[in-house]
């Protein structure tokens, strides 16, 4: 059953990526990787964590998603020439990520680590729930979670500094885009 | 005073004039400085009369002292000290170089009076006195390579004192580097002694060698050869020799001085002063030997066709010294630095003669244009004739006695030594046709233009001079007598010069009458005393007849002169034809110059093109651009790798990721 | 199912994701390619939470997410920066700086 | 004293920033006085008798790193200090009597050149030697890039200048490295130490000897410059400044030999004994190829240039002798060379100002109205050919005589240089001074007579090279007994000449003359 | 299960507190109208208070917030490093247009974010606290290249720096991601014992690991061959910011390399340490390399900091305590030198057409001497050369690696200056060896950095205090460290010793 789930899981994870990679239309894109998001979701709960998965679909697949949509709605989101000017930057590229791949396969199956090849060990109930979860980012990790805060902070009033609408660098024609 | 101090006084008044002459330029009247510079030797020549009367007041075999001011240089085992030697044989030299020189400021005190650079001529010409004696007296190796190269440099400067001449300046080059080579050969001589006796004093050196060395070892023939190096070069033995007759290029009196009388004879008192080694390497001595031989004999036969009095003169100067150098080789010791001594007189007599003649001829010297001076310069022709007799070896005259004791020694020391003797009467012969040719070519005859005109007139020619080499004009502000060259033979001091050799050069063989009285011989004994050869005397009798055979040969060359130039004097035009080939290759001077010019100085040449315009070039700038160039292309990849897309850094970057990562599997494995 | 399958898999995410760095221009598609590798480095960490058995992997992909989210809206604004300058929104044409 | 001897030529540097106009050619003169009277002062003090070192000084500097401020004085940097600070004298006045353009800087730089090539001879801690040694460079980059002349038929002054930085300094640079490990592998995780003098008590393992060694040989050999390592040195000349070129080329080619005598044979014996033919050979190379071109070449600086390095083939020699007298001799010879390498500059300078070019086929007859001038200019090149009777031939001497006893073919090879010396020397003062001027289509050449206040600059110079003639004792021994002792530490002890010079004489046998070059 | 709160030594965190309040102070400043112009005297006294909190814990060795901070005499002297040059930041950014574009309050309060980001990184001894740490100081710094958003070039540069940056993130995050598996903890501590004790050593997925770690690292420090965005980047931003990206960046990121390598992967170092060395003698030939063609002067930086880094490396690579001093001092060293060089282009761009041309300091010897010697003394200390500070510097790393048996890299190093000569002498000798280009506008705007939308021209900029003063302050700097070093010296063993000690 369980791995049913991943499978299909995993197939929609790939799919979702592979469909931001491959689609022309950054549109269409976003939604491939909200696709991905939701079966990375689900990953994540066989892996029982709960509230990560959660967070996962609340903060990206809600709120940082729908960010995209309104800025690709905004900017417009016309494709890209097939030709790819760099000569052989699709094929090295490729290439280049495969063998990472290979190579990072090859140390995690080649690893001594015995509990890789277990489902992991038991863990108590309420592993990986809000709570604990919660717990911990309150106690251990406090530093981490304020500093991500004030990261937040950080960026939002970046967005402002560069989005924001001066007199002098203001863009005469209108918005363009799909939708 | 002892000798050392009156030794240490004859190297002090030359090295002062000249300082003081230098010094005092433009500062004092031009006579003045003449006469600065001729007391000066006088006083010098004064000093070394007194060293002799020194020397003779002691004991034959306590004749010899050194003496030293400070320590020159030496550390590390070397000692170089500021030292001289005083012995019978360095007076000697002292007498005759000073003794020489004194007349020969006399002259030139007269002769260069017009000359603009009068006060740098007497400067030079007592520094050269200064390092002639220098040479004389050192006391030690390197102090005598110290004189070497003086009077080396000395004669340089004097060479080229009308330094406006491109061919004066060419000649001294010529003349300082083929010393320079000679030095050389001294230097090295000098650390193969230390090496082998850890000293560069004569004492210690002429001591400790019979212990040292067996005979014919290696190693002390080769010092004896680099000292012959040495010797060759300032002595102009072959094939060392081709700088003398460019050196004519000076002044005359310089030529009377340096090339004939004193300097050139240097190579002669080298080989006596360090006979002990050359005892020891016989091989050596006798090739010095025969070098000597062949150079008289070569010399003779280019002396025969020059046309140029002065180079004819130089040519038979070499000659002669070819006798000195075979002398002292094969052991005649004294008798050699007799004949030094000899020729000394006769030799700056014959110079002081055409020196005259030539300002006469407004400095002409090509003899085929002279004629007729026997009229025109009486006095001149007179003394002119008394070196011919001397150097033909006329009977009675000091060259007569001085020559023959050579070969008669020869003969004594018999065996294969006989080869000297005969080959040196054909020497003998040839001296005496071409000493002759100059008499008869110039001194008889209807005079000249110029001598015509001084007979008319009695004031001398006033053409503006040439350069008898090049023909460019004399620049005549430099320093080069001009046209108002009022002198020859009109100076009492000239006359004065002359006249004493004159007397010197007929009489002065007298001292060494074989079997009458041999003065010089007995002086220079306890010098040779160490030296088996000698005690090799000819016997009074050989002596004579020795004599009696020199008599008939020097006769009978002056008569073959007196036939071809008096009697028949077209037969030597005929003879030209006839002969063609040889006159071209002895006019040629047997192609000496040609020979050195191919094998040495083109190579030098070509060498030195190559590495400029090849070497230099390619192989060391090529090390600098070559490496620059790597750089460059390097940076210039690593800015095209910089094309401004993001996307292939990232790819780039993902490469090294993926690079750095198999790195680390490689590692793990 | 074996951790070793989700870390492969996150791998294989990861790739993908360099993928798209690599080929795309459009400077959006980029940005969510980004999204894409972070997203492989958290299955990762929760798997590997999973098998070391705490939580400190689930809480490192909660602190990467929000980062992940501030690289968005940094790299969006940017995006609309360069849109009002009226620059072409293709990272390929944006080589003024290169050499 | 010692460092109001290093200190004083900055300090009135700095002060000179400060004045206008002419002054400040003035007082840097005064400053050069100052230090050269300093330097005579510690030379009449010097205690001749002693090996080891004088007037030290001695205090941590950078204590973390090991590195301390020592400076001191012995037989081996005597002469070369008085040197120094006497060419810097000529140099600066010469300079001085001239206008510059931005002469605060000129002679701050000139003065800060000063102290830094002294400190180079003072240092006694290795790491200090090397920073002193890389700073040299600095004043010069700038004096030569921007008081240089720019050639039209060739690089600017300044690309010129730059290719000798980086030339000098790769040399310099992996001796810092050399220097560090030096005292790394020495101290052996002991107490680090960049003092010279512990330094070789501590001794170092051979293998590492080896390439640190090279590492200080490169250089020392850029430096000098030796040959195939001279690429930089043609251009560099010819865009120097005259005065500062005199001072360049009369010292600091000097420090590349005094670092052999001071750092590598007390540091790295049995890696010099080792090399000893290498080296000898790039000496032989240097002094025949630098003869070779220098009576090839037709520029006056060239001529001097090429001499240079031939003539530091010769001190190069006489070091890797090692025997006392070469290492004497060499010592005396750098004395020498600088002597008269820096007024053949200041000579070239005076006939490019009346001339107006540097190429001697334009040249001649300048004798005729510049008599004092010729006189000057003959003495100078008759050392230069290291005439017997002059300081340079006693110097020659002692090197080719050390050679001679250690390796009789070294020394007939090398010997043949003396002769070539001979020839470009002379070439140079005649075509100079003697001959006829050749009519030049531009002509407007005019044989003045020395000035007044260049006759000032260069008569002490001249002097002093003809008292060096007169008495070269005075230098040889001051020297001898640190060198010996330098020598014999290279060489283990025994010093070959001791052996030769009292003791019984030894028969050399003919073999040996060939074999002679092969032992050690 | 109930909550422990944690325990927190406010005075520890003292520091990080003031930057944080301060941080928002500033920004407010840009919504309280009549605060405007108050934004960099408030910036500046945030610093200086966080910098006088710092040095107040001098000699500390503290372990805060549950093991996420380590603040100790490393910390503190790197981030002293980069307040340092925050506050140069500050002072040189009067006047630039940037600030005007971005909002003077909004960019200084980026400034100090990116300045908190440094001081956490620099303490960081938790993978998380690490992480976040890192990308705070990034985030801000990939915005404020862009804020002179007149400029393409600024624009570029920032969303270059933003991809590659976010792809190296990335990259570090999978990295630690796998540590974290294979050790099961997260802080660096936790990491070194688990690679120990779960019999790890050696283990592909630790080293895969270490190896997405180092490349993050590598990153952020600007080492090949991951320093393409460098000199881009370094060229577009406003210059200020590259000044202090420059310095400050590469303090944090190194101190963060020599916490996480040195202690966490410390068992491990036999593995890394070659790998790294080999990257530092890559980054050495690559960046002098790349410098010697340059023309602007603000790239030829970029290249050279490629450079410098990879000789900085190397005292990590060595993993000892002389290592890690040397790398301090040679930071130190490394701020005055870049700030000189930068105050001067800073100014010259500002007063000529030429923008960051190397044509912008020709002739500057003779027409404004007080900016030619500081320029000319930051490039002859960038090159190492005797009596600046460089030079002490460079002699303190090869030191550092002779005895840490790198003599290859220290001869790489030797190399690498011979070449830097080729571009730092360059500049020199365009200051004292040619006369000046013209200075007054006007000029063909087709030259480089004088676009259509360049910067106004401010003709007395080469007069104005805030950036003469600067200059002259850093070059005395390098010069008095590079004759009297001990001071600094002294400071910097401190570092060293707070981390192996």
């Amino acid at each position: 059953m369980e791995a049913v789930i991943f499978f299909l899981a995993a197939i929609g994870a790939i799919g979702g990526a592979v469909g931001v990679v491959a689609l022309q239309n950054p549109f269409y894109s976003v939604l491939a990787l909200v696709a991905h998001l939701f079966s990375l979701a689900a990953l994540f709960l066989l892996l029982t964590a709960a509230f990560v998965a959660a967070a996962q679909v609340v903060v990206y697949a809600g709120a940082v998603m729908v960010l995209y949509v309104f800025v690709v709605a905004y900017v417009g989101g016309g494709g890209e020439p097939v030709a790819d000017p760099i000569h052989g930057q699709r094929f090295l590229g490729i290439l280049v990520a495969s063998i990472l791949f290979i190579e990072l396969s090859v140390a995690v199956l080649g690893s001594a680590l015995l509990a890789l090849e277990t489902e992991g060990p038991k863990v108590p109930a309420g592993f990986g729930d809000p709570a604990a979860v919660g717990r911990l980012l309150l106690e251990k990790f406090l530093l981490p979670f304020e500093a991500s805060s004030i990261l937040l902070l950080i960026a939002a009033v970046g967005a402002i500094v560069l989005a924001q609408r001066k007199r002098e660098s203001e863009p005469q024609e209108g918005v363009s885009g799909p939708v | 005073m002892s000798a050392t101090s009156w030794a240490w006084l004859v190297l002090l008044f030359p090295l002062v004039g000249s300082i003081a002459i230098a010094l005092s330029f433009k500062a004092i009247p031009s006579k003045a400085a003449g006469l600065i510079g001729t007391a000066a030797i006088g006083a010098a020549f004064i000093c070394g009369i007194a060293a002799l009367v020194c020397l003779l007041g002691e004991d034959p075999e306590a004749r010899h002292h050194a003496s030293s001011l400070w320590d020159y240089a030496s550390v590390a085992g070397l000692d170089i000290k500021l030292g001289i030697y005083v012995d019978p044989l360095s007076v000697f030299m002292v007498l005759v170089v000073t003794g020489v020189s004194t007349l020969i400021h006399l002259y030139s005190y007269g002769y260069m009076q017009s000359d603009e650079g009068y006060h740098r001529f007497f400067s030079y010409l007592n520094f050269f006195v200064f390092s002639m004696l220098l040479l004389v007296l050192a006391g030690n190796f390197v102090l005598l390579i110290v004189g070497w190269a003086f009077v080396g440099f000395a004669s340089y400067a004097l060479i080229s004192f009308w330094y406006r001449r491109k061919t004066a300046t060419k000649a001294g080059m010529k003349a300082f580097v083929i010393n320079v080579v000679g030095d050389i050969g001294l230097v090295l001589a000098a650390f193969l002694i230390f090496r082998e006796i850890g000293s560069f004093d004569y004492g210690t050196v002429f001591e400790k060698a019979p212990q040292v060395f067996h005979t014919n070892e290696w190693t002390v023939v080769a010092i004896c050869l680099l000292l012959l190096v040495g010797a060759f070069a300032k002595s102009a033995q072959l094939p060392f020799h081709t700088w003398l007759p460019d050196a004519m290029e000076g002044p005359t009196p310089v030529s009377s001085l340096i090339h004939a009388a004193t300097m050139v004879t240097a190579g002669v008192y080298l080989i006596a002063r360090t006979h002990t080694l050359f005892v020891l390497a016989p091989t050596a001595a006798d090739i010095a030997a025969f070098v000597g031989l062949a150079t008289l004999l070569v010399a003779g036969t280019i002396a025969l066709v020059m046309t140029d009095l002065k180079r004819a003169i130089a040519y038979s100067t070499m000659s002669q010294i070819g006798y000195m150098i075979m002398g002292v080789s094969i052991g005649a010791y004294s008798a050699g630095m007799f004949h030094l001594m000899t020729h000394a007189f006769f030799k700056a007599l014959l110079f002081m003669a055409a020196g005259s003649i030539i300002s006469a001829m407004a400095n002409k010297q090509n003899i085929d244009e002279m004629s007729g001076f026997g009229k025109a310069m009486r006095f001149t022709s007179i003394t002119f004739v008394c070196g011919a007799l001397a150097l033909a070896a006329f009977p009675g005259t000091s060259g007569f006695f001085s020559k023959d004791e050579i070969l008669a020694y020869a003969h004594a020391r018999g065996g294969m030594y006989d080869i000297f003797q005969i080959l040196g009467y054909f020497g003998a012969l040839l001296t005496a046709i071409y000493s002759f040719r100059l008499v008869f070519r110039v001194l008889p005859g209807k005079p000249c233009k110029e001598a015509q005109e001084l007979i008319d007139t009695g004031h001398l020619a006033h053409e503006t001079p040439r350069n008898p080499a090049s023909g460019e004009e004399e620049d005549t502000d430099v320093g080069f007598p001009g046209a108002h060259h009022h002198i020859a033979e009109q100076s009492p001091g000239m006359k004065i010069a002359m006249g004493v050799l004159a007397f010197l050069a007929l009489f002065a063989g007298l001292v060494q009458v074989p079997g009458v009285d041999e003065t010089i011989t007995h002086f220079l004994d306890p010098v040779f005393a160490d030296s088996p050869l000698a005690e090799i005397v000819p016997s009074v009798g050989a002596s004579w007849v020795g004599l009696a055979i020199g008599a008939a040969i020097s006769l009978v060359g002056i008569g073959i002169a007196y036939w071809l130039y008096i009697v028949r004097p077209e037969t030597p035009a005929a003879l030209i034809r006839r002969f063609g080939w040889l006159h071209t290759f002895l006019y040629n001077k047997w192609y000496f110059d040609e020979l050195i010019d191919v094998l040495i100085v083109r190579p030098a040449l070509a060498i030195g093109r190559f590495a400029n315009r090849f070497f230099e070039r390619f192989v060391v700038d090529g090390l600098v651009t070559g490496t620059e160039e790597t750089v460059r292309g390097a940076s210039g990849v690593v800015r095209a790798v910089q094309n401004g897309f993001v996307r292939s850094y990232a790819l780039l970057l993902i490469v090294g990721f993926a690079g750095l990562v198999l790195y680390f599997l490689i590692v793990q494995s | 199912m074996n951790i070793e399958w989700y870390i492969v898999l996150s791998a294989l995410l990861f790739g993908i994701g360099a993928v798209g760095i690599l080929v795309r221009r459009s400077p959006m598609v980029i940005l969510l390619c980004l999204e894409l590798m972070l997203n492989a480095g958290n299955l990762a960490l929760v798997a590997f939470s999973r098998e070391v058995g705490n939580q400190q992997g689930q809480v490192f992909a909660l602190v990467v997410m929000v980062i992940a989210a501030c690289e968005v809206v940094v790299g969006l604004g940017l995006i609309v920066a360069i849109f009002r300058r009226k620059l072409p929104l293709n990272v390929d044409d944006l080589r003024e700086l290169r050499g | 004293m010692i460092n109001v001897l290093l200190w004083a030529p900055l300090a009135f540097g700095i002060v000179g920033l400060f004045l206008r106009g002419r002054a400040v050619g003035w007082w840097a003169t005064l400053g050069t006085v100052v230090t050269l009277g300093v330097a005579i002062g510690m030379v009449a003090g010097f205690d001749s008798g002693s090996s080891g070192l004088q007037y030290t000084v001695d205090t941590p500097w950078i204590s973390g790193l090991g590195v301390d401020y020592s400076l001191g004085i012995d037989g081996l940097n005597l002469f070369l200090i008085l040197l120094t600070t006497l060419l810097w004298v000529g140099g600066t006045a010469f300079a001085a009597f001239r206008e510059q353009e931005r002469p605060q800087l000129f002679f701050f730089l000139m003065l800060l050149a000063e102290t830094a090539t002294l400190g180079s001879f003072l240092a006694q801690d290795l790491l200090l030697f090397v920073l002193f040694f890389d700073f040299m460079l600095v004043p010069f980059y700038f004096l030569f890039g921007s008081w240089g002349t720019d050639r039209k038929d060739g690089p600017t002054a300044s690309a010129a200048t730059l290719k000798m930085m980086i030339y000098t300094l790769i040399g310099s640079l992996l001796m810092l490295v050399a220097a560090i490990a030096t005292a790394i592998i020495s101290a052996d995780g002991g107490h680090l130490t960049f003092s010279i003098a512990d330094l070789q008590r501590q001794g170092l393992p051979l293998d590492s000897q080896r390439w640190i060694f090279w590492f200080f040989a490169a250089a020392f050999l850029v430096k000098m410059p030796a040959f195939l390592l001279h690429g930089w040195m043609p251009d560099a000349y010819r865009a120097a400044p005259l005065p500062v070129l005199a001072v360049f080329s009369g010292v600091l080619a000097k420090v590349g030999a005094y670092g052999f005598l001071r750092i590598v044979l007390p540091l790295f014996p049995e890696a010099t004994v080792e090399f000893q033919e290498v080296v000898l050979i790039i000496a032989l190379a240097s002094i025949l190829y630098g003869s070779v071109m220098a009576f090839t070449q037709t520029n006056v600086r060239l001529i001097a240039g090429y001499s240079s390095v031939a003539q530091l083939g010769f001190i190069t020699a006489g070091i890797f002798a090692l025997r006392a007298d070469g290492s004497d001799g060499a010592v005396l010879q750098m004395v020498n060379h600088g002597l008269v390498v820096a007024p053949v500059f200041i000579i070239v300078a005076i006939l490019f100002e009346r001339t107006g070019t540097e190429d001697i086929r334009e040249m001649g007859g300048m004798a005729l109205r510049a008599p004092v001038l010729a006189a000057l200019f003959l003495i100078v090149a008759l050392a230069t050919l290291a005439m017997p009777g002059s300081a340079n031939f006693i110097g020659e001497f002692y090197i080719l005589n050390g050679l001679f006893q250690a390796k009789i073919v070294f020394a007939l090879i090398a010997i043949s240089g003396v002769a070539m010396s001979a020839y470009y020397a002379l070439r140079l003062y005649q075509a100079t001074m003697h001959n006829r001027l050749p009519s030049r289509p531009g002509g407007g050449m005019l044989s003045r007579e020395i000035s007044l206040r260049d006759g000032i600059v260069l008569a002490p110079l001249v002097l002093c090279i003809v008292a060096l003639a007169f008495y070269p004792q005075l230098i040889l021994h001051r020297t001898a007994p640190t060198v010996q002792q330098t020598v014999s530490a290279a060489t283990g002890g025994q010093a070959p000449e001791a052996t030769l010079a009292g003791g019984e004489p030894k028969v050399l046998q003919f073999e040996e003359v060939f074999s002679a070059q092969k032992e050690p | 299960m109930n909550f422990h709160e944690p325990h927190i030594d406010y005075a520890g965190i003292a520091p990080i507190i003031a930057l944080t309040v301060g941080l928002v102070v500033v920004l407010m400043t840009s919504v309280i109208r009549p605060l405007r112009r108050t934004a960099p005297f408030l910036t500046i006294l945030t610093l200086g208070a966080t910098a006088g909190l710092l040095i107040w814990h001098w000699d500390e060795s503290l372990s805060l917030i549950t093991g996420a901070l380590q603040l100790d005499n490393l910390a503190i002297s790197i981030s002293l490093i980069a307040i340092f040059m925050a506050a140069a930041c500050v002072v040189l950014s009067i006047g630039e247009p940037a600030t005007r574009e971005a909002g003077s309050g909004e960019y200084h309060a980026l400034l100090l974010g990116s300045v908190l980001g440094m001081v956490l990184l620099a303490q960081a001894s938790n993978m998380i606290t690490f992480f976040v740490a890192i990308e705070t100081l990034s985030i801000p710094l990939y915005i404020l290249c862009a804020t002179n958003l007149r400029r393409e070039g600024s624009l570029e540069s920032g969303l270059k720096y933003l991809i590659v940056g976010s792809l190296g993130s990335a990259t570090l995050l999978y990295g630690m991601a796998f540590l974290y598996g294979g050790t099961g903890a997260t802080d660096f501590a936790g990491v070194a014992s688990g690679i120990v004790h779960k019999g790890l050593l050696g283990d592909g997925l630790i080293l895969v690991g270490i190896a997405m770690a180092a490349v993050g690292l590598a990153f952020k420090t600007s080492i090949a061959p991951f320093h393409q965005w460098t000199p881009d980047v370094y060229q577009g931003a406003p210059t200020p910011i590259t000044a202090f990206m420059a310095v400050a960046t590469k303090a944090a990121a190194f101190a963060v390399f020599l916490r996480f390598f040195d202690v966490a992967l410390g068992p491990q170092v036999d593995d890394w340490a070659p790998a790294l060395a080999v990257l530092a003698a890559i980054s050495i030939v690559v960046g002098n390399v790349g410098a010697l063609g340059q023309s602007s002067l603000k790239r030829l930086l970029g290249y050279s900091g490629i450079a410098q880094a990879g000789y900085m490396l190397g005292g990590v690579v060595v993993a000892s305590e002389s290592g890690t001093s040397s790398l301090i001092f040679y930071l130190a060293a490394y701020a005055f030198m870049n700030l000189a060089a930068f105050a001067v282009v800073i100014a010259r761009e500002r007063e000529t057409i030429f923008g960051d041309d190397i044509r912008a300091v020709e002739g500057l010897g003779a027409s404004r001497p007080l900016l030619a010697w500081p320029l000319t003394i930051s490039m002859l200390g960038l090159a190492g050369l005797p009596a600046t500070a460089g030079f002490i510097g460079k002699l303190y790393l090869i030191e550092a690696l002779v005895e840490g048996d790198y003599t290859w890299l220290a001869v790489f190093i030797a190399v690498g200056t011979m070449i830097s000569l080729g571009y730092y002498l360059k500049v020199v000798a365009a200051m004292w060896m040619r006369t000046g280009g013209e200075t007054v506008p006007g000029g063909s705007p087709a030259i480089a950095g004088a676009s259509p939308e360049a910067d106004p021209i401010d003709p007395g900029a080469s007069r104005r205090i805030y950036l003469v003063g600067p200059a002259l302050l850093a070059a005395a700097a390098t010069v008095f460290f590079g004759i009297i070093p001990q001071p600094l010296v002294d400071f910097a063993s401190h570092a060293g010793a707070s981390l192996f000690g």
